[in-house]
């Protein structure tokens, strides 16, 4: 079957639609990047984005390759220290949102991106590039959202490595621990949306246009819960389309036309 | 009395075999001419930090000068993975130390500022602080509440790449500045290698922008486009191609080594690195004057 | 949207009764024409804090403005004894807390990074810590050692001073940048006073001068010469007549009040104030141009 | 009797010559400031000084008159915010001297710059202005100068508040807190100099010409000794007295001519 839309559109197109009006975003490059934009040239044109290289309020005049790209720096509204943006913004909680990818995603939205394997870290099968920003971002922020393509190998039961945390063992686990940010929104797909119910339990809520929950399930590697009152999500308007391949990313590199 | 040296000179004066090396530069300014020299030197046994290790410390892993790596973020920014380093962690040929990025600045921080530790607030995520001992909790003393504690982090040798330098060392940095202070005032020695030299009173007519004071310093060295495939802000450009370029080369070893052998040992300096890039890749990597408004400081 | 307000209805707005205040600027770019507005509106039972009270507060708390301040140094800097204060707590009637001046910064860094201390290496000096229960000690959990730890300081207002910001509240400052940008990231409301009102393209031509982001400030006020008798680093010079002068003012609760009076209750704005000091003064104060060299950002 | 030489200009001299070349000095306005302007144009041009309100290397074109002067800033080489110039200047060792005064200074160098009177802190008979940047200067500047007029008021047996932490009750007490700095090494009074000996306990070593050892005795609060080999400073050059007077301070802010 040919889908009407690309999986980079819907994860793109949903991410952007969970942003609000005047949020603070700790945002990295790619996809994330792309959502926020987009967000920011529909209905949240006060979304403040701020790099984790310490750049506040880019403005690039060219799709940014990496976090620290020149292009972000030019005309962006300040720049501070490494120390200072995880301590001022992060730590401090003037951070609305951020974004996680990672590996793994298991089944309380925890997130690997550490280590694969069954030999713990010492000896890692597949050794990832590790946190970076992204133990702080999951908890400190006060809302966050992981875009992933929605495969089984990302999806385990369990993480091999926790270097993230979403919800541990339970949402009663992460409030024991005292961590300020409310944790994993919403995990976005290619498929649909999983939000955590009031366990932390990542559950599906929602489906993309033309997607199954069956296919949701068949590629999540745990038992995949369905709401009850499962919704679809709007398809991505013309107008959301025309921005991303003519404004935000002319030269497809990182969504190419169906 | 000038600080300012051949680049050769300081490191093979300020850098021994053994030491610990922080070349700082979080994505910006990474100081790959110096990176590139030590391998040159073949320095070995080195214990390299840095919060990413970037392509910088995959050469010299590669050109075998570490005994040790410490980081928190592995990647090949905006590519993938690092495979050199990665390749000799996953076969246990190389130490390494890994923080969160907020870890790891905590431990210059630390250092930087002559305490033993810092303190960072829970993130729940707990599987790291297993794994390296030298993450520890520390007790609040106003609410009884357990905090994370990172050491501090004091390297034998700071290696700063800055826009501008006095001969003296005074520098001013802009754009991008990650750590390039916390590293400055952390290290033992510091190492400067700068775009431009230029005179004292360039530096005095903006003190707000002298993040690193010359008296830290113990080397200058003028080294221009000593960045690339980083970059230097106003100066040129960060060179993508090269970037997604290296996930090639390190594929194997043996291209990696024939990249060694033609751009780091079979040229003698950067300035030969530089020209050897050739006019076109200059020619990407221009970049277009945008000035800054001046501040006006006052005669007093 | 716009947070440019004027400064009567930022200080009514913003700064309530009982309400704790870091008025910041060490030295340099402290916010008189606030504290002024401060003492016209009548704001009673506020908690003072700042490293050094200076002129700002010792006018404050003559006006019946503080129940309590928080210090590291209490004098007239250059001339002396900060009369009012001094009085105040020798005869018990304010309530004070009492820090060196890295205490003071180290509660505020505390504050500005969300961590509810911070360590500080012993100095040897314990008469303080006997006095002032809120500073306590911590372990090093890497030698054992104990360090000091001192309590973060999180005020209900900061009100910071800068040479020019957007109508959003992006602020560039320079020259003596002692505490403000930990003060602003500290505290729950931030109120910026400035010189002059910039198009936001003058700020974004200069990014790293940005110490505070205007995503953290509530209200913005244009307000020239608005650190008299402080200064502004190149806008005009301390009133040093006038710092030696109120060492006299201040031998005098009645002349004090007249002071008041004419100075503060009998102008309605700072505006009114400036222009009363008169064309020789403002002559005394003005300052010739000394401008920065620009730096190179680059179109990329 | 009429001395040849002020007070002022006997301890500014003597100061100044404490210093060495290449020292970095952390430094306040007045008579330390004076000092090393002094030594900067003779003995020690590489001095770096640094002030408290984050000023290093100020050329300043008229003598500040506050530690904030903005004199201090344009031309200077480099400005800092206050919890770096504590932090990366002071704690981390980087500064070789530091200059003290205070109300009170005691047998071991200890000086109170907070409180007079016997009713303890909360109820102060004199409240002085408190530490600012003294408790940490003594303690973690390699070598301490502490400027003072020999009086006997000034120098008590034991000061009534501990602001600034000398050699305690004795040089193995200092020992004990661990802190980084060597302590005071000098008090440079105008009837002469006193250090500290094996033990901390500040004693005559040298006096200044035509003091004598029986009007620092006279003007000391504690039983003052004497060191055997008492010796005599060098009197104030023509040099010297012509920078002070004509280069340093031509106004006679701080130094008024005989």
């Amino acid at each position: 079957m040919t889908s009407t839309f690309s999986s980079a559109e819907l994860m793109i197109v949903n991410s952007a639609r969970m942003l609000r009006d005047g949020d603070v975003v700790f945002v990295g490059v790619g996809q994330p990047n792309l959502a926020c934009n987009l967000a920011k040239r529909t209905h949240a044109p006060n979304l403040t984005m701020i790099y984790e290289a310490g750049v506040i309020g880019a403005e690039p005049s060219r799709l940014p390759l990496s976090i620290g790209d020149p292009t972000l720096v030019s005309g962006a509204l300040s720049i501070c220290s490494m120390y200072d943006i995880f301590a001022n913004y992060l730590q401090r909680g003037n951070v609305d949102v951020g974004f996680l990818g990672g590996a793994q995603i298991d089944r309380f939205g925890n997130i690997n991106a550490t280590v694969i394997g069954n030999n713990g870290y010492a000896h890692p099968k597949v050794r990832l590039p590790g946190s970076g920003g992204a133990e702080l971002i999951s908890a400190w922020a006060n809302r966050c959202y992981i875009m992933t393509p929605h495969q089984k190998r990302r999806f385990p039961e369990k993480v091999d490595f926790i270097t993230s945390a979403g919800f541990l063992n339970g949402r009663s686990e992460r409030d024991a621990t005292g961590v300020r940010g409310g944790g994993p929104l919403a995990i976005i797909t290619d498929l649909g949306l999983l939000e955590p119910d009031e366990n932390g339990e990542l559950t599906l809520t929602a489906l993309h246009p033309e997607r199954t929950a069956e296919a949701a399930i068949e590629n999540t590697g745990w038992d995949l819960q369905v709401a009850a009152d499962l919704k679809s999500t709007e398809p991505p308007s013309d107008e959301e389309l025309r921005i991303l391949y003519d404004e935000l990313d002319p030269d497809g590199l990182y969504l190419k036309r169906a | 009395m000038s600080k300012l040296i051949p680049l050769s000179e300081a490191i093979s004066k300020f850098m021994q075999d053994g030491e610990s090396l922080y070349a700082a530069g979080f994505t910006h300014l990474i100081p790959f001419a110096a990176g590139h020299e030590i391998i040159r030197q073949g320095k070995r046994d080195l214990e390299l930090a840095r919060a990413t290790p970037d392509l910088i410390y995959d050469q010299m892993v590669a050109a075998g000068c570490a005994k040790k790596i410490t980081f928190s973020y592995m990647g090949n920014p905006g590519v993938g993975s690092l495979r050199i380093v990665r390749g000799a962690i996953e076969r246990g040929e190389i130490e390494w130390e890994e923080y969160s990025h907020f870890g790891m600045i905590s431990c210059l921080q630390a250092g930087a500022a002559g305490l033993p530790f810092m303190p960072i607030m829970p993130t729940g995520a707990t599987d790291l602080e297993k794994a390296n001992s030298r993450i520890k909790r520390v007790v609040d003393p106003y609410s009884g509440n357990e905090l994370i504690a990172v050491p501090a982090l004091n390297p034998d040798v700071a290696i700063i790449h800055v826009q501008r330098a006095d001969i003296n060392g005074n520098s001013h940095l802009w754009g991008i500045i990650g750590e390039q202070k916390e590293a400055a005032f952390a290290a033992e020695k510091v190492i400067v290698t700068a775009e431009e030299i230029v005179d004292e009173s360039v530096i005095r007519s903006d003190p707000n922008r002298t993040l690193i004071p010359g008296f830290i310093v113990d080397a200058v060295c003028h080294v221009p486009h000593a960045c690339h495939p980083s970059y230097a802000q106003g100066y040129y450009d960060r060179d993508n191609a090269f970037y997604m370029g290296w996930d090639e080369i390190s594929k194997s070893q043996e291209s990696v080594q024939s990249w060694l052998d033609e751009w780091v040992y079979g040229t003698r300096d950067h300035a030969e690195y530089w020209e050897k890039l050739g006019k076109e890749k200059h020619k990407n990597l221009e970049v277009e004057e945008l000035l800054s408004a001046p501040i006006n400081y006052g005669k007093y």
